[in-house]
Parts: structure tokens; C-alpha cells; sequence
């Protein structure tokens, strides 16, 4: 299957709203974290692949040439790699083919987003198709809430279970970004107050929506080669999906989601994964809406259709659970979207490299990430392993 | 731009809130008061103008905060007579490299003071290497704009 | 006094484009202002696209046949939208929804109106997924997709 | 090492099109997947090469681009400049892991505001935007150094656009068409001093794909595959201030390239060249620095006619840039025209001499910020 490829470092910003930093000094901050894990320096890198959301949400354009300092790009070759929210998981794709390729050792992988500089929602809007879709458009909760209503009506889940699990989610990403120095959010929050939230589109509440985060990631790919002259632990790449729907939201069905499926169908091939829910030892999934996250469950296979809130009532993804998901507090923590789908591929590496701190899941070897992007349109999926 | 042929109108029109970050917050608090700052590098010690927080060689945060005259020479120019959507200045005007006394890189920013559409006045006084100095604005908000524009020494 | 630290700086940006429609979609909208809501038809895998299409997306050929699909469909799923941001084109509260037209193979993105929207609890008394919903005509014709006024509940 | 070939090209006209982007994308794509006889699922994995919001007002390019290019449930990414995408293609290829990759650049540039404004967001907001850069300002910057360092002529900068507007003529994808004198050069606009109009690339719309495969499966899809031999590509510095303007980094992406392809020396052993040079000028300071003559020697060289369609070293018989400019789309262009010499399917505009070897450049950002060479051979 070609050459292996592995994450040798990571490092991430503190995120939040980072008005004290410029947004090239912002990526810097990242890039030097994970030079630093990875105990490497600029010289050693063969080739730098950058993304972020659509550049509008900070109003600057192509920014791989704004930041071709703070990247530590200038004279190296660079790739711009972007595919809305899943960018995160396509960079790490393209630093993956880039090492695979036999073309470079060593590849830096940086996703960044300043949201608190841009108007997250109208930009949103901005990807709906303007010549018939836009009118309607209620930004990303608008969508979300259309789809997991769908969802709800499909598989007769009562509002009031929906209600429950959603709010079990809410409660336990609040609780687990506590450990994670790097997250935005960092609150307790009780099942009562998500469910007493304030309403942004029903049955979707505050408490039930990322916010909108500075923030950038930096990854370090590197040839198996690389790795042994590093001397770090390596989180091996097992397996990558990618997939994409129509452009049209409503031409495919969301309650059953194709793309997610499919994404993840793939990477399990690779990484030979037939029973995810018993195989994967941590799931960093995209979750910037707590009812969304029901539906990853179920489409990555970690339960039957229709069945997610009974298995999310049931503890079975809560720290300690048979699978844990999220242990970093995930994107309904913190969401900086260039960066987040990368984020929760750093997070899987720190998992199965033993280095996560205190959102460490014991033992973990197999981990999933993933990353949503578009009008619901695509879904990316990467699974690390500690062997090869 | 109208067509024979059916389109649709979109206008993409965004707020933005743009974080300076420190150094160059105090960058541009230096212009209101009629001050260019540079930053050294400590490792290969060039100054640069605007100040950055890292080296852009080196990628090493500098410190050393520097006072740039506001003259120097003129490293290259163009008149801009073209127009277009959202034009920062109403052409003609002349945006130049200049290369201020005391750094390592040159600075962007316009040169003007005289009849710049005077093609005979342009060829006298805007040769390379030719001496130019910053006209400061009266008006000064803390941005690039403060310095209204650079004007060629006698 | 202080000095700030670090500073914020406003600014707008404010692009204009102009998109073609072309063949396909210009028809579409043509049709709407005669009261018709046509999609296009795969020869191949027979589906049934609104807004129509030039091509199939799957099947990746041209999509040839246009059919006039109904103006009442079955709502998929809707939201209700009472939070404003920048440039939004329809006034809050409103109800954004999916409707399966009869005769169609895919969702149509549309709204629902016609009610009083003002208190959502009678709203979704009225409004319910699986129900059936009706184009309202827009008496006034643009060319564009608010040429169907809105969606309304049916009986 | 694996090996990974161009099997299959297929392009649109510059022209202003009437279709929407969506439709327009779909013809190109249909047209290459019916010249390869494959249907889009066939096909390993689909790469878009599309500009962010900035070049179709839409965010998230990719959303609009992925049923165009047939990605349907398909294994794809998108890449931001066209070169990009074509790169990220072969990779995909040389990582054993795909047979066959399908890349397509789009854009529309007839829907969008001229390329001024739109490279003017390339600025940030506190200092080179307020400066009044855009791509155009900094290559006059660029021209007026370029005439004075090096004792290159404004006459000899313009003789590159009566060339390639020339060579357009015989091009029936080309966009600007029209025989042009050195006196029109030279009379146009002076837009931005010196540089004129006509020296200035137009704004076209363009869509254009390649199908790659590998070593076993490009030679069971085509008799004249076009091998990838070589590639290099180079960042520079964001503040055009930073940089010397006359010493970019083409050499090193160009450097890059050679040494993957084992070229000793390029003036000898490329046989043909498609430069990307959206200003007249830019074409002879490329040359230079690809090694094509000697520094400071582009004048004389233009003087010389070696770059002419029959010279001894062809650039841009296609009409280049300065015909055909559908800006993120520009690179995988050259890319096409380049194969399409190797294959000696160029028609009219096929150069005299026998191809062997050829090279794609590819270059966005202000004054050559970025820069991607391609050697291709037969």
C-alpha cells in the first residue's frame, strides 16, 4: 500500500478570542508549538500544507501568501488545501499523500481561523448557493437544526429523548474541555441550564452550539524514515475517507448522511476496522451541534440507526465509557473551523501516543477523527494507531 | 457590466474586526506620533520597517524595538492611472519601495508632493536612489495613512 | 495613561460578482413566473431533480427531459429562524424548510409562511414534519425564487 | 520510484461563457472522461484547483466545484491554485494508492471584479492593502527594476506580447485574439507606469483537466502518455519590500525541478515552454531565472527570436497568459499546453520542432510570490 506515514508532533494555540495576537502571529504560535513537540526545526521540513475555511471569514485572500513567514514557509514549497469545515481533515490528508508520495520526509500540516475577526454567520451564509438555496439560509444552526429534526422524524426519537441525550453531550464536552489547557469554553455547565438555554433555532439551544474560536493547529507528517530519526512515538496514519454530496442541500438524505458513512466505510478498509464500536479505543468526532454528534455515532457505525440516544443515555461514549468521544471538550468547545478538523486529528495522535494530559483515555491504540464540512456536504475521517 | 445573458447579482459585503497584535499596535501609535518603529533581528540583525514580532528570516521573536528616520531612498515606483471597484485613492497616484535610512527591507507607500502627471517632473525627481522624506498627515488615526505621503528631498 | 496593547481595526470588505445561470436555471425561472415548477429528469437513474439540473450529479450525464412536478409536496423537516445576522433577505421570525414536491426525487429548500409566526408554540401545532404544504404564488413575477410566494400548510 | 502520467486533456476556451460555472465545469469533465472512456466513478479520486470566495463570491469554492467535477461520493480534495491541485494529484498517484486521479481547475473570471481589486485582497488590511498593492502595482514595481538593473528595454518587454498575442491567433482556446504591433504595445494604456495595457494579462474564464494515472494503468488508457519528470515550487516572502524583486525564487523552485528530472541544462534540453507571464515583462525575467539565458539577458533574447514558436526554444506558442488568463486556473493551462506539444496535439499552434521535453511554470502572488515548475516529458 505504499510508504507509512506518521504524526511525529502536534501543537496547538491557545484558542479563544485572541485579539491580542495578529492573525500571522497566531499560526506562528502553533507552528513553533509543534516544531517544538516534535523536536524539529524549519530546515527539516520539506513542504508546508496550509487551509482555512473560506479566506472571507477574515477577509484577506489566499493567506498562504499572508502567512508565508509565520508558516515558516519562505522557500519551501507550500500547498493550499481547503474543503470548508472538513479542511482540517483534508491538510492532513495532503500532508499524509505528500510523505506517502515518496516526495518529502517531512511535511507541516497548519489549519488556522480567526472568527472573532469576521461575522462567522453571514459568512456562512456566503456557501449556500445564491442562485436559489441563499434566500432561506439561516447560517450553519439553521441547517443543522433541519437536519437533525429530519433525523429526529425519520427514526421516531421522541423530542423529549432527543432532548435528554443532546443535553448528556452537552454536559460531558463542557466537562471534559476542563482538562484540555488549549480549549475555548472552559465551564461547567448542568443538564438543566442546556436545557433551559437560551433557544437559537428549536429545538437547538445555546449550550448545544460551538463557539466561534480563534485558533490554529500545527501537525508534523513524517516517512517512516523521519520517525526513527526523530526518536518520538509515532501516531501511524491506518486509514483516511473522504467524501463529498451534492452541492444542493435536500438532493441527498441527510438523516442517513451518505458522505459520513461512506468516509468512514472507507477508512475502517484501511485501517481493517470491522466492529469500530469495539476496536477504537477514543473518537475526537466534529461536533459543532450536540444533536449532530448523534448522527456521526450512528453513521460511523458506533450504534444502529436511531439508536444514538439510547447508547449516548447509556454512558457509552462518556469518559470511562466503552468509547470514549471527545475527551478534548471537541468542537462544541472550541471552533476554529480552518483548524478544528486538524485539531481532532492532533488530538487522536496525542491519544494514541500517550500524551494527552489529563484528557488521556488509559491504553488508547485506535483512534478516530473526523471533520464536517459544507451545507452538510462533506465529511473527512482519519484513524491513527500507536503500530503501524 | 451588463450581459446579454441572465445572471444573478451578488455582492459579498462582510464586516471585519482586524486584531494588529501588540508589535504592531505599537507600530502604528508610533506614526501618531510621528515616529517610525523598526524591530532588530539579535540573530542577524537586520532592521525591519514595519516592525514585525519574528524575524521573517530567522523566525525568531525580536525584541529590540529601533527609531527609523522618516527619509530615505527611492528603490522603484509606478503611477497608477487605471480605476477600479473599490480603489483605495483616486488614481493618478504613485506607490513606491522605499528604502529608509537604517533597514534591511524596503517600505511601501506613495510618493506625491508635486505634479506627479507632469511626465518631465517625474523623470527629474523620481530617479532610483533619489532622497526622499515622509509628509506626515495633519490628521493622524494610527494606521499607514498617517504618513500622507513620501516627497523628494529639494 | 495606558497605552493599549493591542488594538482592533474595523473595515469592510464589499465584492461584487455577477453569476451566469445559464440554459438550465434561466428556463427554471422563466417557468416560474408562468406558475410552473419544473425539474429535470435522468435518463439514467430516472430521478427527478428541483432545481433542475443540466447533468445528473451521479450519474454524470446530461439531464434532457424536464417534467412539471407538483406545487404540494410533503415537508421533510423545517426550522424555525428568529435570530437575525448580517444581510439576512427575509424578515425574522421565518421558517425555513425542505419539501419533498410530489413528483420529485429531491428536497426543495423554500419557506413556510402564511401563518401567524409570532408565537412559536402555535407554530408548530400547525407546521409538522410528514405534513402536507402548497405553493403560494407570488402575484408579482421577478424571476426569482421568491416568485412562489411562500409554502403553506394544506388543510 | 513510481512514475505518474498525464493520459488525457481536456480544456474550455478563455472566452466569456454564457453557462453557469457548474454547467461549464460538467462540459469540460464529460469531454475528458469520454476521450479516457471511463465514468466518473471509475476514476481513483477527483481534485478541484479553484480560488477561494474572492474569485466566484462563493465561500467554500469546493461546495460549488464538486458536482461539476463529478466528485458524487468520490475521494477528492480541492486545492487552492491550479499547479497545486495538479501536484497534489500526482502524489496521490506516486502514494501506490490511486490508479487514476482526475484534476480540474474553474473559475469564471468574466463574473467577478477585475483581477486588480481581487489580488488587492491579498494585502493585509493595515499596511500593504492601505499602500494601494495589488498584483499589477507590484509587477510595475518589478518592471521599472527589471529595466534598470539589468539595461532590459520597454521596447524588448513588449515584444513578448506582439509574440504571444502572435501565437494566440493560432489557438482556438485563447482568449484575447488580435494581432497586436509593437507600436500598439507600446501606445496602449499606460496603466500602471511602465507598464501598459496590453502587457497586461485580460481576465478570462477557463476550465481545464488532466486525468492522471500510474506507470501500468497510463499505458493501457493511451498511446502517448506524458510523463511527470520533475517539480519544484518555491514561497517567497508576503512584503514585496522584503524581498530583492529581481531575485525571486524561481531559481530554486526551478532548481528543484531540474534535479528531480536530471536536467544538467535546461537551455539545451527542453525542447518547449509554457510560462506563466500575466505581464509582458515577466516572461523575460522568468526565462532568465529558469535558466533559459544568461541574467540580465532577456532582452537580447526576446531580440533573438530563440523564443518564437520556431525558434530554438518556444515560450508560450499557446498565446500564454497574456491571452488566456483565467487566473486559478492558469497553471494547470500551461500544464495542458505543454502536454498537448509533448503528445503533438497542439494543431496550429505546434511548435516545428520535435518535442522531447517540456516545462510548465506557474506563478501567482504579488511579483512571483509563489512559483511551481513542471517538467513533462514524452
Amino acid at each position: 500500500m505504499g510508504n507509512a506515514v506518521a504524526i511525529i508532533g502536534t501543537g496547538q494555540t491557545r484558542h479563544g478570542r485572541r485579539s491580542d495576537a495578529c492573525y500571522p502571529d497566531l499560526v506562528r504560535e502553533a507552528v513553533t508549538a509543534a516544531l517544538e513537540d516534535a523536536g524539529i526545526t524549519l530546515a527539516d521540513i520539506d513542504g508546508v500544507v496550509l487551509g482555512t475555511m473560506p479566506s472571507m471569514m477574515e477577509g484577506v485572500s489566499s493567506t498562504h501568501f499572508y502567512f508565508a513567514e509565520a508558516l515558516g514557509s519562505v522557500g519551501k514549497p507550500v500547498l493550499k488545501v481547503e474543503t470548508c469545515g472538513s479542511t482540517g481533515q483534508s491538510i492532513g490528508h495532503c500532508g499524509f499523500f505528500w510523505v506517502a508520495s515518496g516526495m518529502a520526509d517531512i511535511v507541516l500540516v497548519v489549519g488556522s481561523e480567526k472568527m472573532s475577526e469576521g461575522d462567522g454567520q453571514a459568512t456562512m451564509t456566503t456557501v449556500f448557493d445564491p442562485f436559489f438555496q441563499r434566500t432561506f439560509a439561516a447560517g450553519a444552526p439553521g441547517v443543522f437544526t433541519m437536519q437533525s429534526m429530519e433525523w429526529m422524524y425519520r427514526f421516531g426519537i421522541p423530542e423529549e429523548k432527543g432532548r435528554e441525550a443532546a443535553a448528556l453531550i452537552s454536559v460531558s464536552n463542557h466537562d471534559n474541555a476542563m482538562d484540555n489547557p488549549h480549549a475555548h469554553i472552559r465551564m461547567r455547565v448542568t443538564m438543566d441550564e442546556v436545557k433551559n438555554a437560551r433557544v437559537i433555532t428549536y429545538p437547538v439551544r445555546l449550550l448545544d452550539v460551538c463557539p466561534a474560536s480563534d485558533g490554529a493547529c500545527a501537525v508534523v507528517f513524517a516517512s517512516q524514515k523521519a520517525v526513527r530519526k526523530s526518536g518520538r512515538k509515532p501516531a501511524w496514519i491506518r486509514g483516511l475517507g473522504f467524501r463529498g454530496e451534492e452541492f444542493f442541500y435536500g438532493e441527498s438524505d441527510k438523516a442517513v448522511w451518505m458522505s459520513a458513512t461512506e468516509a468512514a466505510g472507507e477508512a475502517y478498509r484501511q485501517a481493517g476496522i470491522r466492529d469500530p464500536l469495539k476496536e477504537l479505543d477514543v473518537a475526537e468526532v466534529y461536533n459543532p451541534f450536540t444533536y449532530q454528534e448523534m448522527i456521526f455515532y450512528e453513521c460511523f457505525g458506533f450504534c444502529p440507526r436511531g439508536e444514538a440516544p439510547d447508547y449516548v443515555l447509556r454512558g457509552t461514549f462518556l469518559k470511562g465509557g466503552e468509547l470514549p468521544c471527545c475527551p478534548s471538550g471537541g468542537t462544541l468547545c472550541t471552533n476554529p473551523i480552518g483548524a478544528t478538523g486538524l485539531i481532532r486529528m492532533a488530538e487522536a495522535a496525542l491519544q494514541v501516543t500517550g500524551k494527552a494530559g489529563e484528557r488521556q483515555v488509559e491504553g488508547a491504540k485506535l483512534a478516530l477523527s473526523h471533520a464536517m464540512g459544507g451545507v452538510d456536504q462533506f465529511n473527512g475521517i482519519t484513524i491513527v494507531g500507536s503500530t503501524l | 457590466m451588463a450581459k446579454e445573458y441572465r445572471t444573478i447579482r451578488n455582492d459579498v459585503a462582510l464586516p471585519y474586526q482586524w486584531a494588529l497584535g501588540k508589535t504592531w499596535t505599537r507600530f502604528f501609535d508610533g506614526l501618531k506620533e510621528e515616529r517610525i518603529l523598526g524591530t532588530k533581528c539579535k540573530d542577524c540583525g537586520k532592521v525591519y520597517v514595519p516592525a514585525r514580532s519574528f524575524c521573517p528570516t530567522c523566525f525568531t521573536d525580536t525584541t529590540e524595538w529601533v527609531d527609523v528616520p522618516p527619509r530615505g531612498t527611492l528603490v522603484t515606483w509606478t503611477l497608477v492611472n487605471a480605476s477600479w471597484y473599490g480603489q483605495v485613492k483616486e488614481p493618478p497616484y504613485i506607490v513606491a519601495l522605499i528604502r529608509l535610512e537604517g533597514t534591511d527591507c524596503d517600505f511601501h507607500h506613495y510618493v506625491d508632493g508635486f505634479d506627479i502627471t507632469d511626465e518631465k517632473e517625474r523623470k527629474r525627481k523620481l530617479k532610483t536612489g533619489a532622497k526622499v522624506k515622509a509628509v506626515w498627515s495633519p490628521a493622524k488615526n494610527a494606521d499607514i495613512r498617517d504618513i500622507a505621503w513620501f516627497a523628494p528631498v529639494k | 495613561m495606558a497605552r493599549e496593547e493591542h488594538r482592533i481595526v474595523k473595515g469592510q470588505v464589499l465584492v461584487p460578482y455577477e453569476l451566469a445561470l445559464g440554459k438550465t436555471w434561466s428556463a427554471f425561472y422563466d417557468y416560474l413566473k408562468e406558475e410552473k415548477i419544473m425539474g429535470k429528469k435522468c435518463g439514467r437513474c430516472k430521478r427527478v431533480l428541483v432545481p433542475p439540473r443540466s447533468f445528473c450529479p451521479r450519474c454524470f450525464e446530461d439531464m434532457e427531459e424536464w417534467v412539471e412536478v407538483s406545487p404540494e409536496g410533503v415537508l421533510e423537516t423545517w426550522v424555525y429562524v428568529n435570530m437575525p445576522f448580517f444581510a439576512q433577505e427575509i424578515r425574522i421570525p421565518f421558517i425555513s424548510a425542505q419539501i419533498r414536491l410530489d413528483g420529485s426525487d429531491s428536497g426543495f429548500i423554500h419557506r413556510v409562511a402564511g401563518i401567524d409566526l409570532q408565537d412559536f408554540e402555535k407554530v408548530r401545532e400547525i407546521v409538522k414534519l410528514g405534513g402536507r404544504v402548497r405553493a403560494v404564488w407570488n402575484p408579482e413575477k421577478k424571476g426569482s425564487i421568491l416568485d412562489i410566494d411562500y409554502f403553506e400548510p394544506v388543510d | 520510484m513510481k512514475r505518474v502520467a498525464i493520459t488525457h486533456v481536456a480544456q474550455s476556451s478563455g472566452a466569456e461563457s454564457r453557462e453557469s460555472l457548474m454547467d461549464f465545469t460538467y462540459r469540460v469533465n464529460k469531454e475528458i472522461l469520454d476521450k479516457a472512456g471511463l465514468r466518473r466513478e471509475e476514476v481513483g479520486c477527483i481534485i478541484a484547483g479553484s480560488a477561494d470566495v474572492f474569485h466566484s463570491g462563493l465561500s467554500c469554492a469546493n461546495a460549488f466545484d464538486w458536482d461539476g467535477i463529478g466528485a458524487f461520493l468520490k475521494e477528492g480534495s480541492r486545492a487552492e491554485e491550479s499547479a497545486f491541485s495538479f501536484i497534489y494529484g500526482c502524489m496521490r498517484i506516486l502514494s501506490g494508492r490511486y490508479d487514476t486521479v482526475l484534476v480540474t481547475a474553474l473559475v469564471k473570471g468574466s463574473e467577478n471584479p477585475d483581477n486588480d481589486p481581487v489580488t488587492g485582497f491579498y494585502g493585509d488590511p493595515f499596511y500593504l492593502r492601505p499602500a494601494g498593492l495589488n498584483e499589477s502595482v507590484v509587477a510595475a514595481l518589478q518592471m521599472r527594476q527589471y529595466m534598470e538593473r539589468r539595461g532590459v528595454t520597454e521596447e524588448q518587454c513588449a515584444k513578448v506580447a506582439v509574440k504571444n498575442l502572435g501565437n494566440a491567433l493560432f489557438n482556438p482556446y485563447a482568449d484575447r485574439k488580435r494581432r497586436v504591433s509593437l507600436e500598439d504595445v507600446m501606445n496602449s494604456e499606460r496603466r500602471y507606469d511602465p507598464l501598459k495595457a496590453l502587457e497586461c494579462a485580460p481576465k478570462s474564464d477557463g476550465v481545464v483537466s488532466v486525468l492522471l494515472a500510474s506507470e501500468k494503468r497510463a499505458k493501457k488508457l493511451t498511446k502517448k502518455p506524458v510523463w511527470l519528470q520533475g517539480y519544484g515550487s518555491s514561497m517567497d516572502h508576503f512584503h514585496p519590500g522584503d524581498r530583492d524583486l529581481l531575485n525571486g525564487r524561481l531559481p530554486e523552485a526551478a532548481k528543484r525541478a531540474y534535479a528531480m528530472a536530471g536536467i544538467g541544462n535546461p537551455r539545451k534540453e527542453i525542447d518547449v515552454a509554457e510560462v506563466c507571464e500575466p505581464y509582458a515583462f515577466q516572461e523575460l525575467l522568468w526565462c532568465e531565472q529558469l535558466g533559459f539565458c544568461g541574467e540580465g539577458k532577456g532582452g537580447t533574447w526576446i531580440d533573438s527570436g530563440a523564443s518564437r514558436m520556431d525558434g530554438a526554444l518556444p515560450v508560450n506558442a499557446s498565446g500564454g497568459v497574456l491571452a488566456t488568463n483565467p487566473y486559478p486556473a492558469r497553471g494547470l493551462y500551461r500544464i495542458v499546453e505543454a502536454a498537448l506539444q509533448l503528445k503533438g496535439e497542439a494543431g496550429e499552434h505546434q511548435v516545428g520542432k520535435p518535442v522531447r521535453t517540456a516545462l510548465a511554470h506557474s506563478t501567482h502572488g504579488f511579483g512571483g510570490q509563489c512559483h511551481s515548475v513542471v517538467i513533462l516529458s514524452a
